[in-house]
């Protein structure tokens, strides 16, 4: 259940928002000269990274605001959030130790479960 | 390999079980095979499996980064139809219903599949127009498929509610009497079997890290246990395909959202048939052991995390307690969810890719289990061959381009 | 008779409901004026309080009142204008007035959103069997506003500011959902003894 | 003792001053009130109240809480109102309390099922994988499996009850509340926190309630005193908030915790107050949660260790000292820890006779061994139990050494009633594991407990490892204060509550052994891990051998863990045993997930208030009660209920139809639009906004005009329809469907504030400002005429798409003459609280005409007739404007959304499927909405190639022939062709393919 912060209304649970795919997507501007190609890429083609994403999300049940937010796909820590319009920030994240692996900790995975030997302990900084 | 049957069961009873042989081996991996399929569940499997058993290959790997079975094909809901709209997809859901029907004894071990039928319920006009479109496309395509009046709907299952005065009330449904539910891990470990004892090597605990690309085509895979040279590699990791693809500096149009699921406490026979309902979001089963299987749509968003919203579950509740009311006291015992890969046509993807011998089976999105025997099948015959037949064609990824989507939103809009 | 043009909230088959000693007391305030102005703050904000003697909140989440006239933020550059009944025409037309002279939108939204009154000790309690929103005195305060999800409704809730002694809130809900979310805050109020409130139902969805 | 049955003469936190009668079978009992159905069926001597799901072998009751695994009853009076597999050990007792046992047949005593048993040889885990597949199928063998699985039985009647979900945010969640939790509550709220404290039982306190209080003090009080003291401040605390009954089930992202509280199912559903709901769900947002939910104890793994009377021995405390019960008379405590000589001390001094006391360790306390000793207990250390003995409750126990010196040694049998086990504690880490913090095996009590933190938690006291009871007080208050200081106040140290020496004890040592041995042969051990599935240590060893070596594999192949307890007491048994034959660390194989919810909960809790009349609103116009009024049948559009006919007295709904689409074109017709979707549009940038979103020119639609505009999707897919007038040069009024509206609004709203934020236009919605009455038929200017003051409708005056501002009765409304029928039509729009009244006008100055309701059953009609589409109708997501023959409605110069997919590939195809008319040559047959189109007249074997499906068909009276719409391949290169329309009752249906204006046809046809 997200809690997402609104940059305008504060933190808020989920069921306010909704959801509108990856974000930094630009609508082409010259779409007539296009390549059949790359008008599909900006239909459908998608990063979907396992690691951070650039999301929109948008305010329905409070200020109708789109708005940007990163968030880590394999933890689903939220990382920033940001206005339209603002440049992508610069943030680090709890990544997976290999590609399709699992983040160290907080992921959903059935063997990230227990510690290894001489893992270091205590809360995550 | 040996056989399961009652005699074996009662020899080994009475000798202590001591003579039950592993299901399957725990190969280290060679350096090198024809093929490395990624990805154990049911998908991977079969389509090693078919390429042993249908195209000779049998120098094989199948790469699992967990245990088999783990990943969509231990956590979905089982749900068997092939009530399609499409051709396309009525061709290759029909063709899967066919091979489940008698895979239990190819395959030598029991997939409990039960042809209990499946109804897709209709709540308003519009549902049942596009409903009965679908039963009559089905009928010309040779998929078994019916309409059904409410009270008939009623008769065929006894709990439902087709109170006129409900806020969606029931006004038909679809049966498709051959379809039903299974058993998950029978058939991922029955596949796992056959293909082990055809000479197939399962690699568990094993992640590719890598796909090394040599003039365009695949040379071969880096694994956390070393590398493995080959020149044909199938992806069948669902949720994951997109993170393999990425590896080959690939964008798919496929994006991995959280499907959740969930089972009640078991109890006595109540339910005798799948139920769906798109329009309040809910599917439901009876599983053998008496839990009643429950699952509904997917979060809006991208995530690996095979974690979903509560409010996902509670508006699932709230469904289901609309559609039966006598199943409001039981509980909700164990949830999941697990990582879906969805295209924007709600079809999957069965296609070579750019990159030489490197092939993609996913974008099953919530419906991919019903299908595993017949994508194994067309995906083990695409690996083989190099290109599609007439099952897997209108699959390809080149339909994104060409805009020739096979759209079945319709037939695959709640999970199943 | 007939020809007489008349009006109807609705809610005009809901009279006032309560707990037990008004612990919760719920009423439809039919008719306030309503309307959306969509406006550039900075280019607004001035003319409106020359015309209104009332400025525009300008923080999210906040409002500004002058007698039965405020203004409540709904987002960076969209707010509800809200009057008492008789004076809805006048007031917008000294907006209108006011923001005539930039890109603006002032639409008459009265009869789109109806206003629930909730009011007694157990106001905020039974609002929160409604919403994910933190109502606890603390985190929400008079004078406050925001949109959020009622039930399975979306709707605005204020809290007037001033509101002498005991707080009430109101709720701005579409007219066509107004009966789903009267009976939604009536069954909070259950346990406090507020009588059932059963939604209009009974159509005939069914063609035998 | 015999005359209280098992029940001791004194203590316990039970009400003896009354007593209540419940039943269980066809027996009936009596109990005290604070006691729950499994101390009161102890009290009375009955330890055996289930079987087992797979055996069916004899279940008694293990333990004291929501761990129980096996008994397991069906409760509930009446058959709405029954509750299957229900644990005994958290139903509270109430009068008349109705229980049953279950999954057996014909009696608890004797059932039929318990054949499984004798041939369990021969169904060892997974052996329905390995047969049931050769004739004559698995259908054959299925309802046989289905009948023996399962458990209690589901109510056969709806559920009666109410329940509710309650939302709060939280400084502080303390889940947990005994000791530990209590102090941190404590922490918290003397800090200023707002605080949830969560227990799961009926009272806090948690293991001090399971103490004796002549052996226990705390603060020099009673236990129990010191608890009423702390709640006492605690609930002078405006902020904190205490809910007993009440157990937090899962821990979601973004510490979301979900709490489920039992309000009344502890109360006779005949004294329930009606207010009261029966459970609520707590929806949790807390900025910091302690978890301090105890820990719990893993019983022995032994030949023969799941008799009735065995029992874990902290829950035998529990019995003797929360509710006086002490379940045996003659007992043996076997143990491999110091807790459990604490237990058996306990039992002798509270006047049990105890046998025997085996320990699993060599080294034992010596304080204990002294006491022990003093008491003329047996002693058996470094020992094992070999066997049990004892039907449906155990009478005696096999005891040996563990390492034998020098050839066999005979066991020595011991008689009992109650054998209690001991197997250590574990860390109950459920809800830290679901938060996705990281477990930490633990060598020094052999369990895991929390290590990483993920969430914003932090555990304490037995959770959290430490099991002393002052360890759990410092625990609780260090927890309590580092979640205040977290979430932003500042907490004051407290004084912890001080206990004397004998509270400090924890478990001390611990010799986990995964399978104890015996005198038989390994095979023929038979060790229970799971109590509930029947899973033993030779099914796990099977699985392994088998090649399940996976935890998750093995857990799947022998059903270990799967049952309703999900495992709480057996997962970390079978986890060491498996670790064991793999012959690896338990934490190199690792665990199971710990799923939500930690224990089973409610469908309507979860579904709240959300069902039945507020499962979902329904959306009604202002004019709602007139149709009502006047026999409408309703049609649900989205939440929307429209009018979809009037039915006359004994009309049936065709006939309605018919009538009423005739009135429409030869009177006067009138429709309650008012649904329809409504955008004001507003900004000097509007027209290029609307030349943007629509396919069709907008930059020189005149003021006081209105033009129909088509919105594509991306994908250059039809998405939704409407007319669009212009009020002023920066001023348009929208319209969209009725199903669309919101949609419509959020795609234009995102695309002017990410994809165009330069143009300056402003998006509000009006849609339920405006009611809509829309008039159609050759007369309605007329009555137009009539209702408006000064307004001349004449068709001359008042061209075809443009509107007027006018008054009715002196209120202001605006009219369009639009037509979504092909006749003269206009659409009056009023305030809608005016709506009603309206209508009423209407309906009164119409009467003269003749004027008509329709529903929207006969608009479809009227519009087909025109060959007007339906966007969702003629349209399925897959259909562009070319398809819809509407090539006109699409400029030629400028961007839109959606242009670009119109020129790939696909969508140039010449064989896409575009809209045409159908006609069939018997002009009374109408094809069903749906019917495929085919290219013959015979069907061949499937598949059958499909030519397109047919979209809208109706009987059109005002045409007095069927008519149809449909997508053909190819469609209107068809036109004039003869198609055939399959049939699932009967031969292909000819039809001819035409243009999809049937009026304009018929009228030429006219001449």
């Amino acid at each position: 259940m997200f809690l997402i912060r609104c940059p305008w209304c504060g933190e808020r649970d989920i069921a306010e928002f909704a959801h509108g795919g990856e974000a930094h997507i630009a609508r082409p501007e010259d779409s007539e000269e296009l390549p059949d190609s790359e008008w599909a890429g900006y239909l459908f083609l998608r990063t979907n990274p396992k690691g951070v994403i650039a999301e929109r999300w948008n305010h329905q049940a409070g200020c109708r605001r789109w708005f940007n937010m990163l968030r880590n796909t394999a933890t689903d820590d939220i990382l920033a959030v940001y206005k339209v319009g603002e440049p992508r920030p610069e943030v680090s994240a709890n990544l997976p130790a290999t590609p399709s692996g699992e983040a160290a900790i907080g992921s959903g995975n059935d063997a990230a479960k227990v510690m290894a030997p001489g893992e270091r302990g205590g809360p995550v900084a | 390999m040996q056989r399961y049957n009652v005699v074996s069961l009662i020899r080994e009873g009475l000798r202590g079980h001591a003579g039950w042989q592993p299901a399957w081996r725990f190969p280290e991996p060679k350096a090198s095979y024809d093929a490395v399929i990624i990805g154990g569940g049911g998908h991977g499997l079969a389509t090693a499996y078919y390429l042993a058993k249908e195209h000779g290959l049998r120098d094989i790997a199948v790469i699992e980064k967990g245990w088999i079975g783990g990943g969509n094909s231990g956590r979905n809901t089982t749900v068997i139809r092939s009530n399609y709209l499409n051709d396309e997809s009525a061709a290759i859901y029909q063709h899967a219903l066919d091979l489940w029907k008698t895979l239990g004894r190819e395959l030598d071990y029991n997939i409990m599949m039960s042809h209990r039928g499946v109804l897709n319920l209709a709540h308003d006009e519009g549902e049942a127009r596009q409903l009965k479109r679908r039963v009559e496309a089905n009928r010309l395509n040779g998929v078994d498929s019916e309409w059904l009046e409410p009270e008939d709907v009623k008769e065929f299952c006894p709990p439902i509610s087709i109170s006129p005065a409900a806020r969606y009330p029931v006004i038909g449904a679809t049966l498709q009497r051959s379809g039903g539910t299974n058993r998950h891990d029978a058939v991922v470990w029955g596949y796992a079997r056959a293909a082990d004892s055809m000479g197939v090597d399962i690699i568990q605990q094993c992640e590719v890290t890598n796909i090394v690309v040599e003039g365009g085509a695949v040379t071969g895979v880096e694994t956390t246990r070393g590398k493995i040279s080959t020149r044909r590699v199938g992806c069948v990791t669902a949720g994951h395909t997109s993170v393999i693809a990425a590896m080959l500096g690939l964008k798919l149009p496929i994006e991995s959202h959280p499907l959740q699921a969930l089972v009640s406490e078991p109890v006595k026979p109540i339910l005798p048939c799948v139920v769906m309902s798109n329009a309040v979001h809910v599917y439901v089963s009876q599983s053998d052991k008496g839990e009643l299987v429950i699952g509904a749509g997917i979060d809006p968003y991208v995530s690996y995390t095979q974690r979903g919203s509560l409010d996902i579950i509670e508006h699932q509740m709230a469904a289901l307690v609309e559609l039966f009311p006598v199943f409001a006291r039981l509980r909700m015992m164990r949830q999941w969810g697990g990582i879906v890969d969805v295209c924007p046509d709600a079809s999957p993807i069965i296609s070579d890719t750019p990159v030489g011998g490197f092939f993609i089976n996913g974008g099953w999105g919530t419906g991919g289990w019903k299908a595993t025997p017949a994508s194994g099948h067309a995906f083990a015959d695409l690996v083989a061959r190099g290109e599609p037949n007439a099952i897997a064609a209108p699959f390809t990824l080149e339909r994104f381009t060409t805009g020739a989507l096979v759209a079945e939103h319709g037939a695959a809009a709640v999970a199943h | 008779m007939a020809d007489a043009p008349f009006r109807r909230s609705p809610l005009f088959h809901r009279p006032p409901i309560q707990g037990e000693a008004g612990a919760l007391r719920i009423e439809e305030q039919p008719f306030v004026g309503k309307f959306i102005l969509r406006a550039d703050p900075d280019a607004a904000v001035e003319p409106l309080r020359a015309a209104l003697g009332l400025g525009l909140p300008f923080d999210p989440l906040t409002s500004s009142a002058l007698g039965d006239t405020a203004f409540l933020w709904l987002g960076p550059d969209e707010w509800m204008l809200v009057t008492a009944p008789a004076d809805a025409a006048d007031r917008a037309a000294t907006v209108r007035r006011a923001v005539s002279g930039f890109h603006h939108q002032l639409v008459d939204v009265g009869d789109y959103y109806t206003i629930i009154e909730v009011a007694g000790p157990k106001a905020r309690e039974a609002l929160m069997k409604l919403t994910s929103l933190d109502l606890h005195p603390r985190a929400f305060t008079p004078g406050m506003v925001t949109g959020s999800v009622f039930g399975r409704a979306n709707a605005t809730i204020w809290l007037p500011a001033g509101s002498a002694g005991e707080e009430r809130f109101r709720l701005l809900i579409r007219w066509s959902i107004a009966d789903y979310l009267w009976c939604l805050v009536a069954h909070a109020g259950r346990e406090w003894g507020v009588p059932e409130q059963v939604p209009v139902k009974g159509e005939t969805l069914t063609v035998g | 003792m015999s005359k209280h049955g098992y029940r001791l003469p004194r203590g316990g936190l039970i009400d003896r001053t009354r007593t209540l009668r419940f039943s269980f079978g066809r027996q009936t009992f009596d109990a005290h009130p604070g006691d729950t159905l499994a101390s009161a069926l102890l009290a009375n001597g009955e330890h055996m109240v289930a079987r087992s799901f797979k055996y069916h072998r004899p279940r008694g009751i293990l333990s004291a809480g929501s761990e129980e695994p096996a008994a397991l009853v069906e409760i509930g009076a009446d058959r709405a109102r029954s509750d299957p597999n229900t644990r005994v050990t958290e139903q509270e007792i109430f009068e008349g309390l109705k229980a049953r046992p279950q999954n057996c047949w014909p009696t608890l005593g004797f059932d039929i099922g318990a054949l499984n048993d004798v041939i369990a040889p021969f169904i060892p885990a997974g052996f329905y994988y390995k047969t049931f597949k050769g004739w004559p199928g698995w259908m054959a063998f299925e309802p046989l499996v289905r009948r023996a699985a399962g458990l209690g039985r589901a109510p056969a009647l709806p559920d009666p009850d109410r329940y509710e979900a309650v939302n709060r945010h939280c400084d502080v969640l303390v889940i947990g509340g005994g000791p530990a939790g209590m102090m941190a509550a404590l922490a918290a709220g003397r800090a200023g926190a707002r605080v949830m404290l969560c227990e799961e039982t009926a009272a806090l306190g948690g293991t001090l309630l399971s103490r004796d209080p002549e052996m226990l003090s705390v603060d020099g009080k009673a236990p129990a005193e010191w608890v009423a003291a702390i709640r006492a401040e605690l609930e002078s605390m405006p902020d904190v908030a205490i809910l007993t009954r009440a157990t937090a089930f899962g821990y979601y992202s973004h510490n979301f915790v979900g709490v489920w509280e039992r309000v009344s199912d502890h109360l006779s559903p005949a004294t329930v107050p009606q207010r009261m709901p029966r459970q609520r769900l707590w929806r949790v947002r807390a900025k910091e949660v302690v978890l301090a939910a105890g820990s719990i104890e893993r019983p022995l793994v032994f030949h023969e260790n799941d008799r009735p009377g065995i029992m874990l021995a902290g829950s035998v405390r529990t019995y003797m000292h929360r509710y006086g019960v002490l379940p045996g008379r003659r007992i043996v405590v076997a143990t491999n820890n110091d807790s459990g000589w604490d237990a058996a001390l306990d039992m002798a001094r509270a006047g049990g006779e105890v046998a025997a006391v085996i320990d699993l360790r060599s080294e034992m306390a010596p304080t204990h061994l002294t006491e022990a000793a003093r008491r003329g207990i047996a002693i058996y250390g470094n020992a094992t139990i070999v066997g049990t003995e004892g039907r449906n409750r155990i009478s005696r126990v096999a005891v040996r050494p563990l390492t034998r010196r020098g050839g066999s040694s005979r066991p020595v049998e011991i008689e009992c009633d109650l054998l209690a086990v001991a197997g250590g504690w574990a860390p109950n880490v459920a809800l830290f594991a679901q938060s996705r913090g990281k477990l930490r095996y633990d060598e020094q009590i052999e369990a895991f407990r929390p290590g990483r933190s993920w969430q914003h938690e932090r555990s304490a006291g037995a959770a959290n490892g430490f099991f002393g009871m002052a360890e759990c007080f410092a625990e609780g208050a260090r927890a309590g204060a580092d979640a205040a200081r977290a979430a932003g106040l500042d907490p004051k140290p407290l004084a912890i509550p001080t206990v004397p020496a004998s509270g400090q004890i924890g478990q001390g040592p611990i010799r986990v052994i995964p399978e104890l041995p015996s005198n038989r042969p390994k095979h023929k051990i038979r060790a229970f891990i799971d109590l509930q599935d029947d899973v033993t240590t030779k099914d796990l060893g099977l699985a392994v051998k088998e090649g399940y070596r996976s935890v998750e594999h093995a857990k799947r192949y022998t059903t270990s863990g799967m049952g309703t307890d999900q495992g709480k007491v057996a997962n970390l048994n079978a986890f060491g045993f498996l670790a064991s034959v793999r012959g690896e660390a338990i934490p190199a194989i690792g665990t199971t997930t710990f799923r939500q919810p930690y224990k089973p909960v409610t469908f309507a809790a979860l579904a709240g208030q959300h069902v039945g009349d507020l499962f979902a609103p329904r959306r009604t116009t202002a004019m709602h009660d007139w149709h009502r009024a006047h026999g409408a049948v309703f049609e649900p559009v989205g939440d929307w209920l429209r009018a979809r006919a009037y039915l006359k007295e004994g009309e049936s709904f065709h006939a309605a139809v018919q009538r009423e689409a005739r009135a429409a074109r030869a009177t006067i017709g009138v429709l309650d639009a008012s649904t329809l979707g409504k955008v004001d549009v507003r900004g000097p940038d509007a027209r290029e906004f609307l030349n943007r979103v629509y396919t069709n020119a907008w930059l020189k639609l005149a003021p006081g005009k209105a033009r129909y505009g088509l919105m594509l999707g991306e994908d250059g897919m039809v998405m939704d329809d409407g007319v669009t007038a212009c009020l002023a040069d920066d001023h348009f009024h929208m319209t969209t469907t009725t199903g669309g509206a919101a949609r419509v609004l959020g795609k234009l709203e995102d695309y002017l504030q990410t994809e165009w934020p330069d143009l300056k236009v402003y998006l509000t919605s009006v849609t339920e400002e405006w009611a809509v009455v829309s008039l159609c038929g050759p007369e309605c200017h007329k009555l137009v005429s009539d209702l408006c003051d000064g307004l001349d409708a004449d068709p001359e005056k008042f061209p075809f798409m443009t509107l007027r501002d006018a008054h009715v009765g002196g209120v202001p409304v605006r009219v369009f003459r639009i037509s979504f029928t092909g006749e003269l039509s206009y659409e009056i729009n009023i305030k809608a609280s005016y709506g009603l009244w309206l209508w009423q006008q209407v309906m009164e100055k119409g009467a003269q005409y003749g004027v008509t309701p329709y529903g929207t059953e006969a608009m479809h009609l009227l519009r087909a007739e025109k060959g007007f589409i339906i966007v969702g109708q003629e349209t399925d997501g897959t259909v562009n404007p070319l398809d819809l023959g509407l090539i006109g409605m699409v400029k030629m110069k400028g961007d839109f959304i959606g242009r670009r997919s119109l020129f790939r590939p696909d969508s140039m195809r010449d064989d896409r499927r575009e809209l045409v008319g159908l006609l069939t040559s018997d002009p009374n047959m109408v094809l069903m909405e749906g019917a495929q189109v085919i290219g013959g007249e015979a069907e061949s074997e499937p598949p059958v190639p499909m030519l397109g499906w047919v979209a809208s068909s109706y009987f059109s009276p005002n045409l007095g022939r069927s008519i149809a719409m449909a997508l053909v391949k190819g469609g209107r290169k068809r036109t004039g062709e003869q198609l055939w329309v399959s049939r699932r009752d009967g031969a292909p249906v000819a039809v001819m393919v035409t243009a999809t204006d049937f009026l304009a046809a018929r009228e030429k046809a006219d001449g």
